[in-house]
């Protein structure tokens, strides 16, 4: 809905939870109404319990109040209270912000007062520069799934989408659905009582998705191209044929799954030799032998067999040069287990010896593990030195429990490899070969179209054609809360594209992801953010007419949802977009805005306050808090009662990465003495939700320094911190700290000519 | 309350830890409709009480925040704390449950203004630090407490103190005439997110947890070591407050122990291993963790952590399961007895302070599910006979918190074809 | 009343003048206290022990047991067995387990009792005398007789190995059982804490490996008088030899002055419910326990 | 049966199921280690329990039927209820030993070995201890000389036990006995046939 043609402001200032005791209320109303330009100021002492919010809605209602302050405790609080479809409204932290830690006693009267009365200010132009999202509702948005990947997770992705009632499209390279699983002869029990193999029921899951009308299978078939964004995929998919066919998707799953890591790259393990299987290798034996003796490839049958774990895995933790991969698969040591009793169960006098560094079985895999030791097999914690194939293999190890070296000669060895993902094109060596291409480069320009047969989405993005990868070439999310949150919005990585993982936690991992396609359908429907700021109806939009072209939003936006038309102006695809807001903060000439968050909303509350002149000794500093994790942290500073200095101003950011330097230069000119930034951790481990906000804030304060200078003010009146939600304690004295150093300093030489 | 709050198209989420925040935001987000019952006066769970995660070292608040702001601003789900399941009957797409409702002794008026904290005199055990120190006995649980709302300890109400928070209230929030309140409605398909507590570590009597002060549980450790912890954050001896430098950490306290847990609880080689690095933040080169180890079992990725760690010069690894636990009653140090078994080395050695990693047990071990419900040897959720009700988190299997939230994303999702499938049939219908 | 009935396995060690001689009398006091009736096994022979195994083998110890379970069965059908003796306990309770556990296990066993003319059918319960006196008469009754409560004294309650483990007494912890220290209370003693509660004297090994058996003695009876303790006191015969014993060989080796007394269980309930040091088996100590007789002497 | 034992193979570790008491759980041990460190008598051992599994799935037969280590066990059973596999340690162990016995190829003169050979004897001739002349039987297992010596250094004891009347002098005629002596005699030596069938022993 759309707010009414006129605009109606109010203000409401609660007097409860102390605030009518250690503040002047009236004051603070008079503020609201002479300053803050409010039509409508009131005040209850009680403003979230249902009489208060009764009185707001029928103001709404019969008053036409169209735009309201909240006077009273932090927006984190009572926030099911304070809502009202259809109106803006912001909220000054009366609360939180300042009675709760500014310092007990008639001393700090005056500072508390100065402090709830700016506050007031704030949120009264704040409110006025914003408006109620109406949101952008598009109903005739594609809801069908793209499943691309047509193995044990993909399968299970297309089926949890399909009972859900949803369309799905899924696009297999192969002539065959079944992926990995079609290699094996039983898989690892997936329930109760844990202790033998179980089918693998991979054809009876491919029979399920052939026979579901709701789900349009393609085979032998690729995606080589996915344009548009959430809710209007437009895909082409590519058969070996040579034919092309269109889909128009809403969401993605990325199931696209491992190969293994290739045997002859580990001859010191005997890689490449005869009798030398891999896990796949020994399972293709067990297939032909079906239940029957295993034989080897020269069809001797086998009465001895070693497994190798963790055979070119986990670095030097592992075995092999350690010059292979350094990540642990997860599901070898079961999957050894399984392959073990394929032999005890068949023959319980074959001798089979499983050499392992730690036995990695979680959970229940303790049930199967004793099982496998109830059937026989010897489990040696050892330590492989060398592997030799042929008639009789040797395998050199040093048993580490015996604490000696050995040699002991098996029929047949198999070695514990590891998965490694299929996720396409790394895209730091796209984005490096697409440059030098662009520069001209022939052999670029020749590895940028390989790069291209190898992506498995071909997304039309300008940050690449594939989604980022995490750490190895994983697929998969950079947090810990939220295992499907990354950066290309409605495309989710199932199954061991995304993390090495066994059969049963892929098909769990394909039904999560499941969900989150479904889920980006229906926000697109309905115009909402996804992850983190899910639900949110604002999205950001651009005076174009105002453009330079300086493409600082489409190479910023973390999320790719920004790209550019021939004219090389940017094209806003808010369907991939987060609403954080880096945009906006790069954005040098500050046309681009969101309905409820701009360069205004906030510049007009920095404005709004008020500095006092140089000789009145009482410094002010503005915060800009990121409004995750900062925010919080001062939030439960004030929780605590604990106190900080009443000369600050804090304004909560939807990240670090939307703080356009407007604002710094804005307050610096109107005579703040300081300027402190507070955001998550960066680097490699960073905690921003949206990726760079943080490091994007760092970077662009180290450019600030000669405006700085051109002011003629000391760098130190601009400081970007790292605060974490947990710290409570340190924010204080980061606070205080500060306030101390600026005091040192001495006032702005900027006081007065703002 | 009346039945009309839900029907055959809600989904009942059971625990409000991530796993459950998770299931009911996931199926909300998705336009169900979601009911989340949880247990203790707020949401968040375990995870709200740890530090940091392994292996980024970053703040499970972090994570919270989010989902409580999810939950704040989406009208799809109702949350009800304090509040257990007492009965489910009826079969997938159609349960019939009833849910007991504990009384808070504060309504819905409190505006988490701390007066009635400020008027009680009487203590009780803070359950957000396991009970290492205590809070007023009307309190908040911690500051990120979800409803934001008091509560009032049981054992002061009918005395002066409860009065005297009564009184105190100026919202008069406190309703000291409370009672267990029981509901009924209908839901289509129950999440059943129950999560897991700490294995009881008094039970494993060689390492005199019972009997010995400087012997406590890796969660109590994850407590001391956070600046919102009983200690602000100093790693000290619980028994003398005695810096803890010296720092032993035993592994498989209580799992793959078929005297205890038959399982392998996963998530604790990696916590102890991070808990490594919370000691060497607190004492740099001074620090000295041992790690009494079975296997340890850094899973898939986080093979770098343990690979980082085991570089560390301030911690070292034993293959040993620890046999036992004296004291040395001079210094109150414990002093751990065993073998390394990688070439067979015994050890009497003495560490200044023992942390316990103890198992994962199911919440819902010695609790009476419905009939419906399947349960794992161990009594992990394996599913439910009609294939209405599922399993999710740590109820399902011992998970890691990324885990747990991948498989209540699954969970969700099983819901909402429950959902749907009834809907479909009653439509056609 | 009428008194509780049990079949009787006293074992090897507490035959007439044998080395737990004194201990028999003192239980014998006991029971006329608490109203029980312990009907000695006609005939019954030696458990093996637990240093049997050497020689001995598995079917022959099991048969062994399975003869004096079979004997309480037929003799006294309906009884459970007791003993006082943890090893015979032991020996006993473990061949009813595996014979009830394996039927292959339990026809072997019976094929060799046919030889000795006797059959084991596998109802007979194998008790030790202490579960009976916490599980049948409980401890109000055994305070209820006390009538001399043996105040200012202190013991170090010194449970040892196999009355301990693996079975134990119900609901026990094996590393630190605390019936002991009640059964002292219990008699109005005080009972110390200390940390060699159940550490082992040697067992059988004190015959075979002396320097290692005496180096665990050595610590037992040196922890008990660094932690206060006047007399110790064990439920065990060979924990009661050992522990004894052995102190003059320490003393003699290592130039330490240990003359701790060591005592049984049923030789403080004895005194406490008023019995003389006779009655008590006092005569029997190597190492004198003067503050007891002293107390019998009031 | 005593065929050279190759690495690593099954050979030994079945020999070991089929002729050792509980030497089916063997396989079972996951070499926590438990056992070694909770055994009283743990630093005299060449070899721990967890150590003597992992020997006997090695396939080191003559190492760990040679060894003295599970003679060293006191029976306290601190293995047993503390193994995390439930393993019935102290029985196999008990059972190692006896069958490492009957082999011939526990050590020579390992003093438990010795005494538990005299004790067997003592029993199986009444049925009963005859702790008196198990104690001298003790005394003179190493030949007479080393016997008086043994038995003046533990003569005051003796005599002490005498005196407490825990000791009778008179057991030296025999002392105490079951009736049925040759029923016992038959029941073991039936016992000791059936299992030397079963365990493949020459009779």
């Amino acid at each position: 809905m759309n707010a009414p043609a006129t605009p109606k402001y109010a203000a409401y200032v609660c007097s409860g939870c102390g605030i009518g005791d250690k503040l002047n209320v009236p004051a603070l109303e008079k503020v609201a109404t002479k300053e803050g330009k409010m039509a409508l100021v009131k005040t209850h002492e009680f403003l979230c319990n249902a009489a208060g919010v009764q009185m707001i809605r029928d103001d709404i209602a019969n008053e036409g109040v169209t735009h309201l302050c909240i006077a009273a405790c932090s927006r984190r609080a009572k926030a099911e209270a304070f809502q009202f479809a259809g109106v803006a409204m912001s909220r000054a932290n009366l609360r939180e912000g300042v009675i709760w830690v500014v310092a007990e006693g008639a001393d700090h009267d005056e500072v508390r007062q100065e402090m709830a009365e700016d506050y007031v200010r704030m949120g009264c132009a704040e409110v006025k520069k914003m408006a109620a999202p109406a949101g952008n509702v598009k109903e005739s948005s594609s809801k069908k799934i793209l499943v691309v990947g047509g193995g044990m997770s993909g399968m299970t992705a297309a089926l949890a989408a399909a009972d859900a009632g949803y369309e799905v499209v899924l696009v297999e390279k192969t002539g065959a659905l079944g992926g990995f699983a079609n290699n094996l002869y039983k898989r690892v029990p997936f329930n109760g009582p844990y202790a033998e193999p179980q089918e693998v029921g991979a054809g009876e899951t491919a029979a399920q998705v052939t026979g579901n009308s709701k789900i349009k299978v393609y085979l032998n078939s690729t995606v080589t191209e996915t344009a548009g964004a959430p809710g209007r995929f437009a895909v082409k998919i590519a058969a070996e044929s040579g034919s092309i066919s269109e889909e128009l998707c809403g969401a993605i799953v990325q199931a696209t799954g491992f190969t293994t890591y290739p045997l002859d790259k580990l001859p010191e393990l005997g890689g490449g030799q005869a009798n030398v299987v891999d896990q796949v290798g020994l399972e293709a034996l067990a297939k032909s032998a079906n239940g029957g003796a295993i034989k080897r490839a020269d069809g001797q049958e086998v009465k001895s067999v070693v497994f190798v774990q963790c055979a070119g895995q986990r670095g030097h933790g592992g075995n092999g040069s350690g010059a292979h991969l350094d990540y642990c698969s997860g599901h070898c040591c079961a999957t050894s287990i399984k392959q073990a009793m394929y032999f005890k169960d068949q023959n319980p006098d074959v001798d089979t010896v499983v050499m392992y560094s730690d036995l990695r079985v979680p959970g229940m895999g303790e049930d199967f593990y004793r099982s496998a030791q109830q059937k026989g097999v010897i489990f040696t914690k050892a330590k492989v030195n060398g592997v030799t194939g042929g008639n009789s293999c040797k395998v050199d190890f040093k048993d580490l429990i015996l604490d000696e070296d050995v040699t002991t000669d098996a029929d047949l060895v198999v070695l514990a490899t590891g998965q490694v993902p299929t996720a396409g094109v790394d895209l730091d060596e796209w984005t490096a070969t697409v440059t030098a291409a662009e520069s001209g480069d022939a052999a670029a320009v020749e590895k940028k179209s390989e790069l291209q047969k190898i992506s498995v989405l071909n997304l039309n993005y300008r940050q690449g054609p594939d989604m980022p990868q995490f750490k190895y070439g994983f697929a998969d999310s950079h947090f810990i809360c939220f295992p499907y949150e990354t950066r290309r919005t409605g495309i989710y990585a199932a199954g061991p594209t995304r993390r090495p993982m066994d059969m049963f936690q892929a098909t769990e991992d394909a039904t999560g992801a499941a969900l989150k396609a479904i889920q980006t359908v229906e926000n697109v429907a309905q115009g909402r953010a996804a992850l983190p700021r899910a639900g949110d109806l604002s999205f950001p939009k651009a005076r174009l007419e105002g453009c330079t072209q300086c493409k600082r939003c489409t190479v910023e936006c973390p999320f790719g949802a920004i790209d550019e038309d021939e004219k090389r102006f940017p094209v806003f695809n808010e369907e991939r977009c987060r609403r954080c807001g880096t945009c906006m903060g790069a954005c040098p000439v500050r046309v681009i805005s969101f309905e409820n968050y701009s360069c205004d909303t906030v510049g007009m509350q920095v404005k709004a306050v008020n500095v006092p002149d140089e000789f009145e000794e009482k410094p002010r500093i503005l915060i800009l808090a990121c409004e995750n994790d900062a925010y919080p942290a001062l939030d439960m500073a004030g929780l605590q009662r604990m106190t900080y200095s009443a000369f600050v101003r804090a304004i909560p950011v939807r990240c670090l990465g939307s703080v356009n330097t407007i604002w710094i230069t804005d307050a610096l000119n109107s005579g703040y003495d300081g300027v402190m930034m507070m955001g998550c951790k960066r680097g490699d481990e960073y905690q921003c939700h949206f990726v760079k906000g943080s490091e994007m804030a760092f970077y662009r304060m180290s450019k600030i320094g000669d405006t700085l200078k051109q002011l003629g003010l000391e760098e130190e009146r601009v400081q970007t911190q790292e605060v974490a939600i947990t710290d409570n304690t340190r924010v204080v004295k980061l606070i205080n700290d500060y306030v101390a150093q600026l005091t040192e300093m001495g006032p702005s030489p900027m006081k007065g000519f703002g | 309350m009346t039945a009309s709050i839900a029907t055959n198209q809600t989904i009942l989420v059971v625990g409000g830890g991530i796993a459950g925040m998770t299931a009911a935001l996931e199926a909300a987000e998705c336009g169900k409709q979601v009911i989340l019952a949880e247990k203790t006066p707020t949401l968040g769970g375990r995870t709200s009480l740890l530090y940091r995660y392994f292996p980024k070292m970053c703040h499970p608040t972090c994570g919270l925040e989010i989902n409580l702001k999810r939950i704040r601003g989406n009208p799809n789900v109702r949350v009800m704390t304090m509040t257990e399941v007492a009965a489910v009957s009826g079969s997938r797409g159609d349960y019939n449950v009833t849910l007991k409702i504990k009384p808070r002794y504060v309504t819905e008026a409190c505006t988490g203004c701390g007066d009635c904290g400020k008027a009680v005199t009487a203590e009780v055990p803070n359950p957000a630090n396991y009970g290492l120190d205590k809070i007023k006995a009307a309190y908040l649980p911690h500051g990120m407490a979800y409803p934001q709302r008091f509560v009032i300890d049981p054992s002061i109400v009918g005395t002066a103190d409860g009065e005297a928070a009564k009184a105190a209230c100026k919202f008069g929030a406190v309703d000291l005439a409370m009672q267990e309140e029981t509901v009924e409605f209908k839901v289509g398909s129950v999440v059943w997110a129950t999560g897991w507590r700490p294995f009881d570590a008094a039970k494993i009597q060689p390492y005199g947890y019972d009997r010995f002060d400087n012997v406590i549980t890796s969660l109590e450790f994850e407590r001391l070591a956070d600046p919102r912890g009983p200690t602000g954050g100093k790693i000290v001896r619980p028994g003398d407050g005695k810096e803890a430098k010296n720092i032993a950490f035993i592994q498989c306290a209580g799992s793959r122990d078929e005297n205890y847990l038959r399982h392998c609880s996963r998530i604790c080689c990696m916590a102890t291993l991070k808990q490594t690095q919370y000691v060497r933040e607190a004492w740099g080169e001074e620090a000295k963790s041992t790690v009494y180890y079975i296997d340890i079992r850094a899973i898939d990725r986080f093979e770098d952590f343990y690979a980082n760690v085991w570089n560390d010069a301030t911690v070292s690894f034993i293959k040993s399961k620890v046999a036992r636990i004296a004291l040395n009653e001079e210094n109150g140090n414990p002093v751990l007895h065993g073998v390394n078994t990688e070439g067979y080395h015994r050890y009497a050695t003495e560490h200044d302070l023992v942390v316990l990693a103890v198992g994962m047990e199911p919440e819902v071990t010695g609790v009476k599910l419905p009939d419906d419900i399947v349960l794992d040897s161990s009594n992990f959720i394996e599913g439910s006979k009609s294939g209405g009700m599922f399993g999710a988190g740590s109820a399902a299997s011992p998970l890691d918190v990324n885990r747990a939230v991948q498989s209540a994303t699954a969970a969700s999702l099983k819901a909402i074809q429950v959902i749907h499938k009834t809907a479909s049939t009653e439509a056609s219908a | 009343m009428s008194k509780k009935q049990y079949a009787f396995y006293p074992g090897c060690s507490s035959q007439a003048k044998a080395s737990a001689d004194n201990f028999v009398r003192s239980i014998d006091v006991v029971c006329e206290k608490l109203d029980v009736q312990l009907n000695e096994i006609p005939d019954w022979n030696c458990c093996g022990a637990s240093i049997g195994y050497g020689e001995g083998g598995e079917l022959p110890r099991l048969a062994l047991s399975a003869r004096n379970l079979a004997l309480a069965e037929t003799n006294f059908a309906g009884q459970d067995m007791v003993s006082v003796c943890p090893a015979c306990w032991l020996a006993s309770r473990e061949t009813a387990e595996r014979l009830h556990e394996s039927n292959s296990l339990l026809a072997e066993t019976n094929e060799a009792l046919k030889e000795a003319g006797l059959t084991f059918k596998g109802e007979v319960k194998a008790r030790h005398f202490v579960e009976v006196l916490i599980e049948d008469i409980g401890w109000d009754k055994m305070k209820s007789q006390v009538v001399k409560p043996l105040d200012g004294l202190k013991f170090a309650g010194y449970v040892g190995c196999q009355t301990n483990r693996p079975f134990g007494i119900v609901g026990e912890s094996f590393e630190n059982p605390q019936y002991l220290d009640k059964m002292i209370e219990t008699c109005g003693g005080e009972a110390v804490a200390y940390d060699q509660k159940v550490t082992c004297c040697g067992g059988a090994l004190a015959f075979s490996e002396p320097e290692k058996a005496q180096k665990q003695i050595r610590d037992i009876v040196e922890s008990a008088y660094d932690h206060g303790a006047d007399i110790i006191v064990t439920p065990c015969q060979l924990c009661q030899a050992n522990v004894e014993i052995y102190q003059s060989e320490i003393n003699k080796k290592q130039g330490t002055k240990f003359n701790m007394p060591v005592v049984y269980y049923s030789q403080l309930m004895t005194l406490a419910y008023g019995g003389t040091a006779r009655q008590a088996g006092l005569d029997g100590q190597l190492i004198k326990a003067e503050k007891l007789e002293k107390i019998a002497g009031k | 049966m005593t065929t050279a034992n190759p690495k690593y193979k099954n050979s030994f570790l079945k020999e070991v199921e089929a002729n050792v008491e509980d030497g089916h759980m063997v396989k079972m041990c996951m070499q926590c280690g438990v056992c070694a460190g909770s055994c009283p008598l743990g630093p005299h051992w060449e070899h721990s329990p967890q150590k003597i599994f992992m020997m006997i799935r090695a396939g080191k037969r003559e190492e760990v039927l040679s060894s003295d280590s599970m003679w060293m066990c006191t029976s306290c059973y601190n293995c047993i209820v503390r193994c995390p596999r439930k393993l019935p340690i102290t029985h196999i162990m008990h059972g190692l030993a006896n069958y490492a016995h009957r082999l011939g190829l526990a050590p020579q003169g390992q003093p438990t070995r010795d005494i538990a050979k005299l004790f067997w004897n003592n029993i199986i001739k009444t049925g009963r201890v005859n702790e008196l002349t198990f104690s001298l039987a003790m005394y003179f297992k190493d030949g007479f000389g080393q016997g008086i010596k043994n038995a003046m250094a533990m003569q005051g004891v003796g005599l002490g036990l005498v005196k407490a009347k825990r000791l009778n002098p008179m057991e030296i005629l025999g002392g105490h006995s079951c009736k049925d002596k040759s029923g016992i005699h038959k029941m073991i030596a039936k016992a000791r046939e059936i299992e030397d069938r079963r365990k493949g022993f020459a009779q």
